[in-house]
């Protein structure tokens, strides 16, 4: 087996672990699990060891079949970035899954035992399927199993809210994806092709009305399944309404699943195509998820409703890098951005899981005393609030930093106004969120393993040491990368 | 001449949308969902049919793809009824008490 | 040879197209459930064997007028049965589960 | 992050300290090393060579913060402050050393980050509605502040020059934020008023020199066009007698000196500019030693107030050397400062602006001085604490310029000069002379905090925006509503791709 | 001859889908269930026509598995609990 | 050349109109109804258009489980009459979907007129998998990632749905409705169709290696004969904690993955088969896959377990 099998092993380890864990039932799901998601992050460790290795994407083709008849697998460095993030977040909450999600030796199976780790184990494979894949309807149906995998953990505790908000989800995520498979469609009927490689070289001399009806519907489909403003209604009843696992990877690795698949689209496919005025519509729907979700996060009483609105906002930030493209920083500052706040975002959801198991509810209010009662969640909490507002040396602000050199260079100066807004913004609803946990109070007692804890404070140190490695990170991100000669006019 | 059918594809993808806004309750939605999603497999269809070359009488890789996406829209569906069953058995619950 | 059974084909299809046409005629312009179902089934079920005969002498044997019979036959069951459990249902519900 | 081995070492140390609190026996002694925790920058002060602002500045503030340090204990009950306060505290003593140690601009991005937001943390200390409220103005600016500064930063390191006009721009706001330039600085009255007083010590005498240091390290003197010279010439002087105006309405005396740290700052920004409008690199080093001056200076008030209590015997009359000295009193170590900086204000109207708000100080500080006396009656303002931490640092505070002088290029033949004397002395009895008087007059009170007040309206419409924009979420969430946003989408994009 | 088999397909279909109206018009879920029934075996008439018609051999096994399956709709309409079916006839 | 062109002309009139009228009406069981209905016309516009592998999978799926599926739904809902939104909401919705249809329309006609294919490249290499049907070497050869991936959608639509159900009922029967007192002609209708039905579905799935149909299109109906079952009382939904239950649901992805695996050592390649084993390689996939979807498709379409075990 080469190195470039790698990528295939990634993509069946977990399909591996789902089969075990439906066969052997909830009762070895947990350690079933948690071996594929060691292993996972370690087969995601290889490949980014290879790609760095050679200094050039990794590709596979699955049979043997070459593209464009067969599908090509391709790992370049932001396919390594994101699947080792991918790898973090879900081994973290494979390790902080709580007691809830297991069975007692000797216990018999239950509902959620067997529905959470095979749906963990499926967002794993989703993800994978994602960052690897150069073929556009294999994304799709990888796009698909991601869908399928969140939408029932958004009801896991199958109360009347949560089913309505996992209802909601499914019926706009459908919407979007099926609008992503016209696209595809109107791709193949055009090119003859589904391969990105293949597509990127043939739009270059056959661009046409055609190819942009493609990249509108895909674009926008795929927008629909990212919750960016103004269609994010399914967003916050989803994640807030989730356990706080669920919650953790919905917000942290599910919405950046479509969003990887846009920068695909965009700075692979049609590199330095598209006019200036798609990217500005795209940056002012970010511009808009960044006001309205934080305005909107400042008014939440309840934590994990704040959390989830805080995501809204920052989406918005992911999707500044298109009216950025072809500028320094705008690409890495976007994928910085995605992996930072899958960290930040996965600690914070997790440490409000565990606040609300001690404080017996998420209201802001009642979270008094935690810095005594869960001091590590608290400082994991503190870290992670940091990088969502974008404080040196976290990996948001490096992200924020790359974005704005991006956008002065580019010289569109209100995308600064924007990411400084965002910021004031970040800063006031992280200071609502934070607070209460600094103050003094008195919290009911329950136990709460450490090791727990401590995961919470792992994914919070992943996003601070993000910052510091961030010159790495962006290294690894150029490799791969399809060189773009021709600058927009 | 499938060019017919392209048009009835867009036609059925409009139906979909239309019905997909429209619609309050879920179970018409995803009745419009699978007729927007037919309008997509039927326009794959046209676009296999003018690929007829070699001795094929259609390009076998678009069918290929719509036999996949028929049954993800399956899937789809079936996940969207047990949600509505589920919330309609909550409904009854709470009625009669 | 050939001509003559194209001929029976021509007129066992027309008949049948006649009694799908009867049928429709039935189920619109019936005045009630039971009536409707009646026209219905008698109606389909011929015109179906009559297309099914008239398309016998042109498929390949045995297989395909082996299929075309078992459609027929198939139908033939299916409505039965169907249209019973149909009538039971107008009559009251007393199949009710 | 770029920095020297030792410099290293002297920013280690004090998270070094902030992981013992992760050590339960630990926890209890933290409170009285806290001292030691800015030792090793000071020391290095003695053996590095960092360059005479910096110099300056950081042993000042080293020192400030040791002394502060060891006045912790006696403000809280058992001499036990909170683990956060502690934390706050270390954090907040990292970030304003690191802020003169660090050599590139991400670093001195996270330093200034460090100085700034912790700081939080012993603003609300007590725990009040006003601390508290005073905690969220305060952290508003830190992150207003640093976002400035980040904008400005990405300018300055996409490596363009001249420095485009609105990159200076955003470094004098993000700047100005910490510093409290006008109209940048009622943050500022309410934190110092807010803060214990140790932290309030500390506050104002070295964590606001992150502002100061970061002017004179991205603003150069030479190549800085000298319009933006002229700009914080006028700004600072409106700060400097704004900051006395208002000052003489306050009662309590924490909220008076830190409006004497308004004006303080503004008279520094004066000099700065002064020294950018004349492309004069030298005035730097001059403007650090009268920052450095003021460290200690105002450090040590704020100690005073709380030592007041104890003996104000011991405590009055040094103040008063120490407070007239900040408005040049002769032969103290604020004439000195003021005779420094005498050389960039020249014979023109700046010189006699100069000396007006020498005056100005003055008469602050007389205000200051009836109030401290006053405050040893007061428990609620004077708890008696730090007795030994003032008496040092009141004599670090006078003996220090003494020390320094060399590096500003005045001799002692200029000091003791009777022109010079004259000089410094006038304004000193002119304010306190006026400041004698008006303890008559009965002055209407301004709450702290002054043009707050005027944001009522401002929070009214933010208020009203913000439900607006619920509004607009609420509208946006029902499902044909983005239905149809999303086809409209893929028109919208459709139709911009395509033209 | 294989364009009157597909005429005729076409013809049974347009037929057949007239009778649809019942499924609009009700009044009870039988009817309209029946009306489906119906297009069914219209349309496993004309799929057998149009197999003829297109000489495509596999449309025979497409009418075979609509003659298996027309059963199944109508089952599942019965089967399932009457409420609602029930409600909508007064 | 008419008459096809009638054909089309007349497909697509009455798919429109059907599916117009499902979209439209607002009585929920017509709307089932009729989309049934267009499920129907759409297999045969897929016979058309030449594509009867598709047909036959549209049949299977669109006549069998889907239609049990919102059938089951639709008699469930309590509310029978669709409340619309106001004249406005629809006009603008409709204005919006006509000019997307619109657009659509124009890109049909803009499609290149000369239209790119693989259709050559996958004739050539249909000889490598030893297999005389197109769709199926697409399927199970050149895109057969494609088709485990889709086969584990299918698996977790599965979990999705038992994650639906209640804890106390977790490891019993799902509540289908499946008959307690059965009727003559049902029985009759179960114990003839049922059996010749699992004939055909597993004829489909034979034949796919060379001919239309497939294990897709196979297993569908043999889900729906399974579904028969159940009504008429022959059989009941099998207990969802059962082992062999367990196994069966993921035979097929496993032996997918088994062969996969099997190829870096036979072929040198994921997935690759052997030099001649292709096509037996491929029967043995169709079967563990056949039998998946099938108890896949069923279990589905009963939903979560809704009795005690």
């Amino acid at each position: 087996m080469s190195s470039a099998a790698l990528l295939i092993l990634v993509l069946t380890l977990p399909v591996a672990g789902i089969l075990l864990v439906v066969v052997g039932g909830g009762r070895q799901a947990r350690g079933i699990s948690l071996a594929v998601l060691v292993g996972n992050f370690a087969v995601a460790v290889g490949i980014g060891g290879a790609v760095c290795r050679t200094g050039r994407a990794v590709t596979y083709s699955s049979g043997g079949w070459t593209a464009p008849l067969g599908i090509q697998l391709r790992a370049d460095g932001l396919s390594v970035v994101m699947l080792i993030t991918a790898a973090v977040v879900a081994l973290a909450v494979g390790v902080y899954a709580p007691n809830e999600f297991a069975v007692r030796r000797g216990g018999v199976e239950t509902r959620r035992s067997l529905a959470f780790w095979s749906l963990l184990l499926a967002v794993s494979c989703a993800m994978n399927a994602i960052f690897l894949g150069n073929d556009f309807f294999n994304l799709y149906v990888a796009l698909e199993l991601l869908t399928f995998a969140a939408v029932p953990l958004v009801c896991l505790t199958g109360t009347r809210a949560t089913l309505e908000a996992a209802l909601r989800y499914l019926l706009f995520a459908l919407t979007g994806s099926a609008l992503y498979l016209l696209g595809v469609a109107l791709l193949y009927g055009n090119y003859g092709t589904l391969d990105i490689t293949k597509l990127s070289g043939l739009v270059r001399y056959e661009p046409g009305m055609p190819l942009w009806v493609a990249v509108a519907l895909m674009t926008s489909g795929l927008a629909a399944k990212t919750a960016l403003f103004p269609l994010h209604l399914w967003l916050p009843p989803a994640h807030g309404g989730a356990p706080p696992s669920a919650s953790a990877l919905l917000s942290a690795l599910v919405v950046k699943g479509s969003f990887f698949l846009t920068v695909r689209l965009w700075f692979d496919t049609v590199p330095g195509q598209a006019g200036m005025r798609t990217g500005q519509l795209l940056g002012a729907m970010g511009a808009g998820a960044i006001v309205v979700g934080g305005v909107l996060a400042l008014k939440q009483e309840r934590l994990k409703l704040l959390i989830a609105y805080s995501t809204v906002a920052q989406i918005g930030y992911l999707f500044l890098m298109f009216p950025l493209a072809g500028h320094v920083g705008a690409l890495s500052g976007g994928m910085l951005q995605a992996a930072a706040h899958a960290f930040a975002k996965a600690s914070m959801f997790l440490g409000a899981g565990l606040m609300a198991e001690v404080a017996g509810s998420d209201r802001l209010d009642g979270l008094r005393g935690m810095g005594r009662a869960l001091p590590l969640t608290t400082c994991a909490f503190v870290l992670a609030a940091l990088s969502l507002v974008g404080v040196p040396p976290t990996g948001g602000f490096m992200a924020k930093w790359q974005l704005l050199s991006a956008a002065f260079s580019a010289g569109q100066w209100w995308w600064v106004v924007v990411i400084l807004c965002g910021g004031l913004l970040a800063g006031g609803y992280m200071f609502r969120a934070v607070r209460p946990t600094l103050v003094e109070g008195i919290q009911p007692a329950a136990a709460i393993p450490r090791l727990r804890e401590w995961v919470v404070l792992a994914l919070a140190v992943c996003a601070l040491l993000l910052g510091g490695f961030s010159k790495k990170v962006l290294e690894l991100l150029d490799i791969g990368r399809p060189q773009i000669t021709e600058m927009r006019p | 001449m499938s060019e017919i059918f392209g048009f009835t594809a867009a036609c059925l993808v409009g139906l979909g949308l239309y019905g997909l806004i429209v619609h309050s309750s879920a179970l018409r939605k995803i009745l419009s969902f699978n007729v927007l999603g037919s309008g997509i497999f039927l326009l794959l269809g046209v676009i296999a049919r003018r690929g007829a070359a070699a001795g094929l009488v259609a390009d076998p890789v678009p069918q290929a793809l719509v036999i996949t996406g028929i049954v993800v829209a399956f899937s789809a569906t079936a996940l969207g009824v047990a949600l509505i069953r589920r919330l309609d058995e909550d409904d009854e619950e709470e009625g009669e008490p | 040879m050939s001509e003559a059974l194209d001929v029976f084909t021509r007129i066992a299809v027309s008949l049948g197209a006649m009694f799908f046409l009867a049928g429709t005629v039935g189920l619109l312009r019936f005045p009630d459930t039971l009536s409707r179902l009646h026209a219905l089934t008698k109606a389909d079920n011929l015109g179906l064997g009559l297309i099914v005969l008239g398309l016998l002498p042109q498929v390949a044997w045995p297989f395909g007028a082996l299929k075309l019979v078992l459609v027929w036959v198939l139908v033939l069951a299916a409505s039965a049965a169907s249209s019973q459990l149909v009538a039971r249902k107008v009559r009251g519900g007393k199949d009710r589960s | 992050m770029t920095m020297k081995p030792f410099s290293m070492i002297a920013l280690g140390w004090p998270m070094f300290l902030l992981c013992g609190l992760l050590i339960r026996p630990l926890r209890k002694w933290l409170p009285r090393l806290l001292w030691l925790a800015p030792l090793p920058a000071f020391i290095l002060v003695f053996f590095e060579d960092v360059g005479a602002p910096v110099t300056l500045l950081l042993g000042a503030a080293a020192a400030l913060w040791s002394i502060g340090g060891w006045a912790v204990p006696s403000y809280f009950p058992g001499g036990r402050p909170g683990v956060g306060f502690i934390a706050c505290w270390l954090l907040t003593l990292t970030g304003s050393l690191g802020v003169f140690l660090v050599e590139d601009r991400v670093g001195f991005l996270v330093f200034y980050a460090l100085v700034s937001l912790p700081a939080y943390g012993l603003v609300v200390s007590e725990g009040t509605p006003p601390a508290r409220r005073a905690g969220r103005i305060y952290l508003g600016f830190a992150i207003l502040g640093e976002n400035l500064l980040l904008a400005a930063f990405v300018i300055l390191s996409r490596g363009v020059m001249p420095l485009p006009p609105i990159a200076t721009a955003l470094l004098i706001a993000g700047f100005g934020a910490k510093i409290a330039l006008l109209p940048l600085h009622f943050w500022m009255p309410l934190s110092y008023t807010a803060a214990p007083i140790p932290a309030a010590a500390v506050l104002s005498g070295a964590a606001v020199k992150a502002g100061i240091i970061g002017l004179l390290r991205f603003l150069p003197m030479e190549t800085t066009p000298v319009m933006w010279g002229g700009l914080l010439v006028t700004v600072g002087f409106c700060g400097a007698f704004y900051g006395v105006a208002v000052g003489l309405t306050q009662c309590h005396p924490k909220t008076i000196l830190a409006y004497s740290s308004v004006s303080q700052m503004g008279f520094l920004a004066v000099i700065i500019g002064m020294g950018v409008a004349t492309h004069d690199g030298s005035v730097a080093t001059l403007a650090a030693f009268y920052g450095a001056h003021h460290v200690l200076a105002k450090g040590v008030l704020f100690l005073a107030v709380g030592a007041c209590a104890a003996r104000p015997s011991l405590t009055v009359a040094p103040a008063a050397l120490i407070g007239l000295g900040l408005a040049g009193l002769p032969l103290t170590g604020g004439a000195l400062a003021k005779l420094a900086v005498k050389a960039p204000f020249g014979y023109g109207p700046a010189a006699t602006l100069a000396s007006l708000s020498a005056a100005g100080t003055a008469l602050l500080m007389t205000h200051f001085l009836f109030r401290l006396a006053d405050a040893r009656k007061n428990p609620a303002v004077s708890s008696g604490g730090g007795l030994a931490p003032w008496l040092l640092g009141a004599v670090a505070c006078i003996a220090f310029p003494w020390v320094a002088l060399s590096m500003t290029g005045l001799s002692w033949s200029d000091v003791v000069a009777p022109v010079a004397l004259w000089k410094t002395l006038w304004p000193v009895l002119l304010g306190g002379t006026a400041g004698v008087f008006l303890r008559r007059i009965r002055i209407p009170k301004i709450p702290a905090g002054d043009i707050l007040a005027l944001a009522t309206p401002a929070v009214r419409t933010a208020q009203g925006a913000a439900r607006a924009l619920g509004h607009l979420d609420t509208t946006l969430r029902h499902w044909p509503v983005a239905c149809g946003a999303l086809l409209v989408i893929v028109l919208a994009l459709l139709f911009a791709a395509w033209l | 001859m294989r364009e009157f088999y597909l005429l005729a397909g076409v013809f049974i279909l347009l037929t057949v889908a007239v009778g649809l109206t019942r499924v609009l018009l009700g009044p009870r879920g039988a009817d309209r269930m029946m009306a489906a029934q119906l297009l069914g075996s219209g349309g496993i008439a004309a799929m057998l026509l149009t197999a003829a018609g297109l000489e495509s051999a596999a449309a025979l096994d497409v009418a075979l598995t609509f003659a298996l399956l027309a059963a199944v709709a109508a089952v599942a309409f019965t089967k399932s609990s009457g409420r609602a079916a029930r409600t909508e006839e007064d | 050349m008419n008459a096809v062109y009638g054909l089309f002309a007349g497909l697509s009139a009455l798919l429109l109109v059907v599916a117009g009228f499902a979209v439209v009406t607002r009585r929920h069981f017509a709307a089932v109804v009729g989309f049934t209905a267009f499920g129907l016309l759409l297999s045969l516009a897929w016979v058309a258009l030449a594509a009867p592998d598709v047909a036959l999978t549209e049949a299977a799926v669109g006549g069998g489980v889907t239609g049990v599926l919102l059938l089951s739904a639709s008699v469930q809902m309590r509310a029978k009459m669709e409340v619309l939104p106001s004249w406005g909401v629809r006009f603008i919705a409709a204005v919006l979907a006509a000019i997307v249809t619109a657009g659509l329309m124009l890109v049909v006609l803009m499609l290149p007129d000369e239209a790119p294919t693989l259709a050559p490249a996958a004739k050539e290499s249909l000889a490598f998998t030893g297999m005389g049907n197109p769709a199926t070497a697409v399927l199970m050869a050149y895109r057969a990632l494609d088709t485990m991936l889709e086969k584990v959608v299918l698996l977790l639509a599965l979990v999705a749905v038992w994650s639906l159900g209640r804890d106390h009922f977790w490891g019993g029967r799902p509540d289908f409705d499946f008959s307690t007192q059965t009727s003559g002609p049902l029985l009759l209708l179960a114990r003839v169709l049922v059996p010749v039905g699992v004939l055909v579905g597993i004829y489909l799935f034979w034949v796919g290696a060379d001919e239309p149909g497939g294990a897709f299109a196979g297993g569908a109906l043999i889900a729906a004969m399974g579904l028969l079952a159940f009504f008429a009382g022959v059989a009941r939904p099998p207990l969802v904690g059962s082992g062999w239950l367990r196994w069966a649901v993921v035979a097929g992805i496993a032996v997918f993955l088994i062969v996969g695996f099997g190829g870096f050592w036979g072929a040198g390649d994921f997935l690759a088969y052997p030099d001649g084993l292709a096509k037996p390689v491929i029967v043995v996939i169709e079967v563990a896959m056949t039998l998946s979807i099938a108890l896949t498709l069923v279990l589905l379409v009963v939903g979560p377990p809704g009795r005690r075990p």
